[in-house]
């Protein structure tokens, strides 16, 4: 080759200077990682020298009040294990049913792209816009209220693309080898889907869904657009009792407060003592979040490293 | 596969076996039929040639096949292609009993020239060497192959001495000389059949030490 | 029969579409009937909540824009470059360790991050920028920005990662450095995951509310300045949802003309990054 | 032999586009079938329409017809799950279900109800003795079937086959993506099985239809271009295409 | 002839597993080089060894020397990037850049700092047509590399490594990914390039090492077991081992 | 790799072609050495029989070379196993020339028995049958084979009636008996060479038609 040489004088500059930019930018590299993990840990210490005075058993026990010292969270936490649970039992069926068509039945139309794109679109769409349709649609349209029932059913629609894209990753990660392995037995099409498909997939849309519900768990906007109260000293309706009729649906349409709720009405106050009280919310807020990522993680984790295909 | 393969190899070495006693069943036979002048005989061994022609066919087919059906490679390989050759030479002795056969029954015809002692000698020593080569080639044995390849020798100085005295007899009485001939052809097959013994020893060597030994000795 | 009853719940996604452009047209037809779409988006003034009523959009896009803008300053650069790390340099322990503290930072609730930054980043600003009011753009910005990271770092690291060993090894083999491989070979394969992942990122700074809500202010105003409080399209929505605005009123329709404007750039946004992440499927899996 | 499958004329097309032409062939029972021929050519469309896999595929059609025994498996009334459980199939890559051991083959009886245990049991270890890897794995039925290595993994999909009981065994490509000493394992297992089954095989590596198959079918471009003996496909084709072909000189 | 490469006394460990053990062999100069043995045996390893790519693995370490041109290629002065732009590597399965042809071959060069077009077009156009592959490419060199099939890609790579001039080319089983046809096909062209590069390849198929190859050696188990010229490999081996793998009767 | 497989099959063929030629040329010397009692020569073609066997074992190396390291089926492996089989033949036809010139050279020593015009028009048959065998060979024409094969009747029926014309000679004159017995033993010797064609067309039709035809006539 001719140029050959003069191709090596050039290289011995050229290979100085990469060999320094290799190692700058290793440099480089660990410090951007570290910046948001620093950022991070900075966040939660700062939180909780602020909030963990504040901590205690009455906190979770008393109702908010306008003396910072006695307002606890007890309206705020049970609201949102009633949003919590009512979100799953909506978002679920109805987030592993839509993607098990997509995935399964629905032949490429222009109607299956459509509601692809669609999906994709909805995850991406801000949450305060899920607020205003709550606000519309179940508050005003439906005449729900500001109840239970309306936050949940617009966090649970604000949440299903994530359960329906994440359970169409998992069901996608079935190989087709496995349907026709299922089929060549002799299973008819629903056979393998309730069979090999759903079963396999399942790990995936678990940890889909639990992913969705940690989001869930933090949303305010919308709850606050849909008109969620943010100083409520009650608690809804027990939906079970002890007594007859046993079963109390009305819970669903009382009025609610959440969490992420509680603490911003705090965060807006300028008394100092509020933001410790927000503080304490917060740390509350965040163990539940993090123990709910850290199932996922956890879930997710196990299953990649044994599922090979 | 390589179970079945071996079964294959298995029986193909069975088959080789087979047309060698076959083979060697002829030689005695034809040497008996000259001995004893039984041209009945001599007549049933040259019709069981067929058999032997018949299993060098297949035995070959079957070579064939395993080499394009199995692809060997190595000792498999030298196996298969040393297998092919061998019936040549099998066959070939065959070919060669039947030609004693035909001598003999030319010199029933005829009054005895002399007794045969040398000739059922040579034959046994061809006979043998015939046994000892398929012996070393089932046994992938070198050492029985190259002493098989010496025992030539003696058949070839055997021939010579008869047919030295062939030639005397024929200049004292030119009336023997046909049937003279006869016998000294008929020595000349027996020691072709060495030969052919010695070419399977040789080609044993090959088989288990993957060395061409034949026409070394040039 | 089963078919049928999934494909009713596949359906339902488009009903929600449907229904949340019906909610906000509904009520943003009406607004405009009220408000021509022309004062909308060229006044330079939004206090619909005060006796002068003025309607215009842009006071509430700046804000928007700013802390966006900011967010992304922080988030892109940061964000790349771990990524890059992550996927080229780290030792897969470490990448597997530190990808899902990273992912925490974007499950962290975001009113959090409000209270992070009001009463935390920008109290440390104020002692380096003295001038700087209590309510800004800068510090939600920036707050924003961290909680963006997660979601650049860690998509662009799964393009990256997802562009096949083979490539890698391909480029060591003709001689190349860790950083030529890098920068010549993985971040070109991955480049529509990537740039998907920065796209998914504004959209997310635009469409953010609380960080906002919380500390940047609830005042309308068309600046560019980050150190003065602002107000976004979402900070907005939630000063009038907290009110206890009467249906029907105009006031009450205005969130949903803001929701509408911002529907519409988040939609265009996600479909940009949609056919991006697509078309990055389509090279690798 | 018997003729298990009488195929005729058979026309296949995705779409517009045809797949296989005319083809003819009368697959004997309880003998080695093999289908070789170069890529494209149409011999995993040509298996899969043997058990009506293909059915899946949008935009397939078949004409002309496939008997199996003496009835027509593409007719109106026959039912595509019980001609699927009668004529088994083996993959290209090995697809254990990600369940037990025990579960993937217990899988086939159960989608036919059957609920009683000890069949179950009994089924399982028959059909992985048949598949002659029972001796590997009688201890470990419970653990998941992906912890098998590779070849393990294909047996035991060929093992979950025979739980069903079929009569034909049709296997596309099986050991393709598998070591040679497996596949050693595999090819010997296959001669087994015919005693008792029709096998019919794809392969992609002439030498493996030299070295199992009673019978080859050669396919080139959609078309049957001979269907003889395997030995005398090997040593002395009828056509100079299939000639080419195995002496490597196609294309 | 002349050897390239003198491995002696080659041990490599990836952590605590030892890959390799106490290899010698001396890899001649432009001639082909096969390396053959069953899975996991040291193959890969020991190819990757020869440029350096194990260095990239964590926990690889090797002990011995391996002697390029009469120097150690892991002694401390060497350079790894040199070393590997002079012993070129083609792996398992294709893979060019996602960038176009063009680009594909240009990248070596570029990576080195070389600017100039028309210096580039030359060694682009050189490339291609040393790897036989130009005609089939010369009117799309903008179009992406994926749009090639397997096989054009598989020369493509080869294009590619050979543009940044090596002295070696290391195949890593090149054609196990690739139909029969195509295989052919960079066999050829195997064969072609020894002529001006010493060329060491790895493969699964013993038929393809006896095709090409010159001289070849056998990895069991981390040892070199035999290392001859191929005819004498394949007709006559000396070690029962290596007989026993040549044959099918290893396992 | 197909084409340098092919180019190897090529040269395998060439050296087939070159073997040929030099058994050909030996089987001419020996009939030369005879006709012209030229001992030099006669001693010179029993020397170059070492040429002929070098090729004969190079042959069949390189053959089982090719099956192992190519794997060949169909056409391929018919014709190299078929080029296995063709060396013996044209080795031992060489074998044949050798053991003429033995005779030449004893002859020569002698008084001339008779003029020899019946043994050179059997060795230029028995050589036209060699040159076509191989023709055929190379051609792949089983037509030719044929032909071959039904020309060996006419060296057959020479090879008796020389025999036949020797018996008188010895009969009359038991002086010429040594002579007459060697000059019988050429044109047996020039008959196997015949016999040896003959194989060779044989092998040539089943290369052609994958049809082993040898010992049908049985
Ligand atoms: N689902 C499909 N849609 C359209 N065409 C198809 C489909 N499946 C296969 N084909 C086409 O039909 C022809 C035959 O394909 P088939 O898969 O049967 O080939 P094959 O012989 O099995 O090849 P291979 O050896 O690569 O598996 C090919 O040209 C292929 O492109
Ligand atoms: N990165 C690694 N870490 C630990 N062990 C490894 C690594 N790579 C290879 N090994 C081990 O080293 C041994 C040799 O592996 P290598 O990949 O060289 O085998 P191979 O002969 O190329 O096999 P194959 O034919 O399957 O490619 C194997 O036992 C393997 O498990
Ligand atoms: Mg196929
Ligand atoms: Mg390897
Ligand atoms: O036929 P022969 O081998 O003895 O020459």
């Amino acid at each position: 080759m001719n140029g050959q040489e003069t191709i090596r004088v050039e290289i011995s500059d050229h290979k100085r200077i990469g060999r320094l930019a290799d190692r700058a930018f290793s440099i480089l590299g660990l410090f951007a990682t570290t910046v948001g993990l620093a950022v991070l840990l900075v966040l939660l210490i700062d939180v909780f020298i602020d909030g963990y005075p504040r901590l205690g058993w009455d906190f979770l026990t008393q109702y908010p009040s306008r003396k910072p010292e006695n307002a606890g969270i007890l309206s705020a936490w049970v609201g949102t294990a009633w949003l919590m649970v009512l979100t799953a039992l909506i978002a679920f069926p109805l987030g592993v049913a839509s993607a098990t068509y997509l995935e399964e039945y629905g032949r490429k139309s222009w109607l299956t792209g459509f509601i692809e794109i669609n999906i994709a679109n909805l995850a991406g769409v801000p949450s305060i816009i899920y607020g205003l349709l709550g606000l519309g649609l179940f508050v005003r349209g439906l005449n729900l209220g500001r109840s239970v029932l309306a936050g949940a059913a617009t966090l649970a629609i604000l949440v299903l693309p994530i359960v329906i894209l994440a359970s169409r990753e998992s069901i996608r990660a079935i190989p087709a080898s496995i349907r026709e392995a299922s089929y060549a037995l002799g299973a008819s099409k629903w056979q393998t889907i309730r069979h090999q498909v759903l079963p396999a997939a399942m790990p995936g849309i678990l940890t889909g869904t639990i992913l969705a519900m940690s989001r869930a768990i933090g949303e305010t906007a919308p709850l606050i657009t849909i008109g969620a109260l943010t100083y409520v000293a009650f608690v809804p309706t027990p939906p079970v009792s002890l007594e007859p009729p046993f079963i109390h649906p009305q819970g669903l349409f009382d009025a609610f407060t959440a969490l992420p709720i509680q603490v911003f009405n705090w965060v807006s106050r300028p008394q100092k003592a509020f933001s410790i009280n927000a503080a304490a919310g917060i740390i509350i807020l965040l163990i539940i979040t993090f123990v709910m990522n850290g199932i996922a993680v956890y879930l997710r984790h196990r299953y990649q490293k044994k599922i090979r295909w | 596969m390589h179970r079945h393969f071996e079964e294959e190899l298995t029986r193909l070495k069975e088959r080789i076996l087979k047309m060698g006693a076959l083979v060697e069943t002829q030689i005695a036979a034809s040497i008996k039929a000259l001995v004893e002048r039984d041209t009945a005989l001599a007549k049933q061994t040259i019709q069981n040639d067929h058999l032997v022609n018949a299993m060098d066919v297949e035995i070959d087919e079957d070579c064939i096949r395993l080499l394009a059906l199995y692809q060997p490679a190595a000792r498999d390989l030298r196996f298969i292609t040393t297998a092919m050759k061998i019936t040549t030479d099998l066959e070939r002795m065959s070919d060669l009993a039947e030609d004693i056969c035909e001598r003999s029954i030319e010199l029933a015809e005829e009054p005895l020239l002399k007794p045969y002692i040398d000739l059922p000698r040579m034959a046994e020593a061809a006979q043998k060497m015939v046994r000892e080569a398929l012996d070393a080639f089932v046994n992938k044995d070198a050492t029985l192959a190259r002493r098989v390849c010496a025992e030539d020798e003696f058949i070839d100085d055997l021939t010579q001495q008869i047919f030295r005295e062939l030639l005397s007899y024929m200049t004292e009485n030119p009336a023997t000389i046909t049937r003279a001939i006869r016998i000294s052809f008929v020595s000349k097959y027996i020691e072709r059949i060495g030969d052919h013994a010695t070419n399977i020893a040789e080609m044993v060597v090959y088989l288990v030490e993957g060395k061409i030994i034949r026409h070394t000795k040039v | 029969m089963i078919e049928g009853a999934l494909f009713l719940s596949a359906l339902l996604s488009v009903f929600i579409t449907v229904g949340i452009i019906g909610v906000l047209l509904f009520e943003t037809v009406s607004f405009f009937g009220e408000v021509s779409i022309l004062d909308f988006l060229t006044d330079t003034e939004w206090t619909p909540l005060f006796a002068d009523k003025h309607f215009g959009i842009l006071p509430l896009f700046t804000g928007t824009f700013l802390t966006t803008l900011i967010a992304m300053a922080v988030s892109l650069p940061i964000g790349l470059i771990s990524a890059i790390y992550l996927s080229e340099y780290a030792s897969d322990r470490l990448r597997t360790t530190a990808k899902p503290f990273l992912e925490i930072l974007a499950a962290i609730p975001t009113v959090v991050y409000g209270y992070f930054a009001l009463l935390f980043v920008t109290p440390l600003l104020q002692k380096i920028i003295p001038d700087l009011s209590g309510f800004n753009a800068l510090s939600p910005g920036i707050v924003m920005g961290i909680m963006i990271i997660p979601i650049i770092s860690s998509l662009s690291e799964d393009a990256m990662h997802a562009v096949p060993n083979g490539l890698r090894e391909g480029g060591y083999a003709l001689g190349s450095t860790r950083l030529q491989v890098a920068l010549r070979v993985v971040l070109p394969a991955a480049f529509s995951g990537v740039a998907a992942s920065f796209i998914l990122g504004i959209s997310r700074a635009v469409g953010e509310t609380m960080i906002v809500a919380v500390a940047a202010g609830l005042q309308p105003r068309l600046t560019l300045n980050p150190f003065v409080p602002v107000e976004t399209v979402t900070a907005y929505i939630v000063q009038v949802s907290l009110g206890d605005t009467p249906a029907g009123t105009i006031e009450y329709r205005t969130i949903f003309a803001a929701g509408m404007s911002l529907f519409v750039v988040t939609f265009l946004l996600n479909i940009i990054s949609y056919s991006l992440r697509k078309r990055f499927r389509e090279v690798y899996e | 032999m018997d003729a298990a499958f009488h195929v005729q004329k058979l026309n296949v097309f995705y779409g517009k586009k045809q797949a296989l032409r005319d083809v003819n062939m009368e697959i004997p029972a309880k003998a080695v079938t093999a289908v070789i021929g170069p890529s494209g050519c149409g011999k995993s469309t040509f298996v899969r329409c043997l058990n009506r896999m293909n059915d899946l595929v949008p935009g397939f059609r078949v004409e002309g017809s496939i008997l199996y025994q003496g009835k027509d498996i593409y007719s109106r009334g026959m039912d595509v799950i019980d001609v699927r459980r009668k004529i088994g199939m083996v993959f290209q890559k090995p697809n254990p279900f990600p369940k037990s051991i025990y579960e993937n083959i217990a899988y086939g009886l159960r989608i036919q109800g059957v609920k009683n245990k000890e069949k179950i049991d009994t089924v399982v270890e028959e059909s992985l003795k048949k598949a002659a890897i029972w001796e590997e794995v009688k201890d470990r039925l419970p653990q998941s079937a992906l912890s098998l290595s590779g070849g393990q993994q294909q047996r035991l999909c060929i093992a979950r086959a025979l739980a069903v009981a079929p009569e034909v065994l049709l296997l596309d490509e099986p050991t393709s993506a598998i070591d040679p000493i497996a596949t050693g394992r595999i090819e010997e297992l296959l001669r087994e099985l015919k005693e008792s089954y029709t096998i019919v095989i794809v392969t992609h590596n002439m030498q493996q239809a030299a070295r199992i198959s009673d019978i080859t079918g050669f396919f080139l471009m959609g078309e049957l271009v001979e269907f003889d003996p395997t030995s005398r496909m090997f040593t002395n084709p009828k056509d100079s295409r299939t000639e080419d072909y195995i002496t490597g000189r196609f294309g």
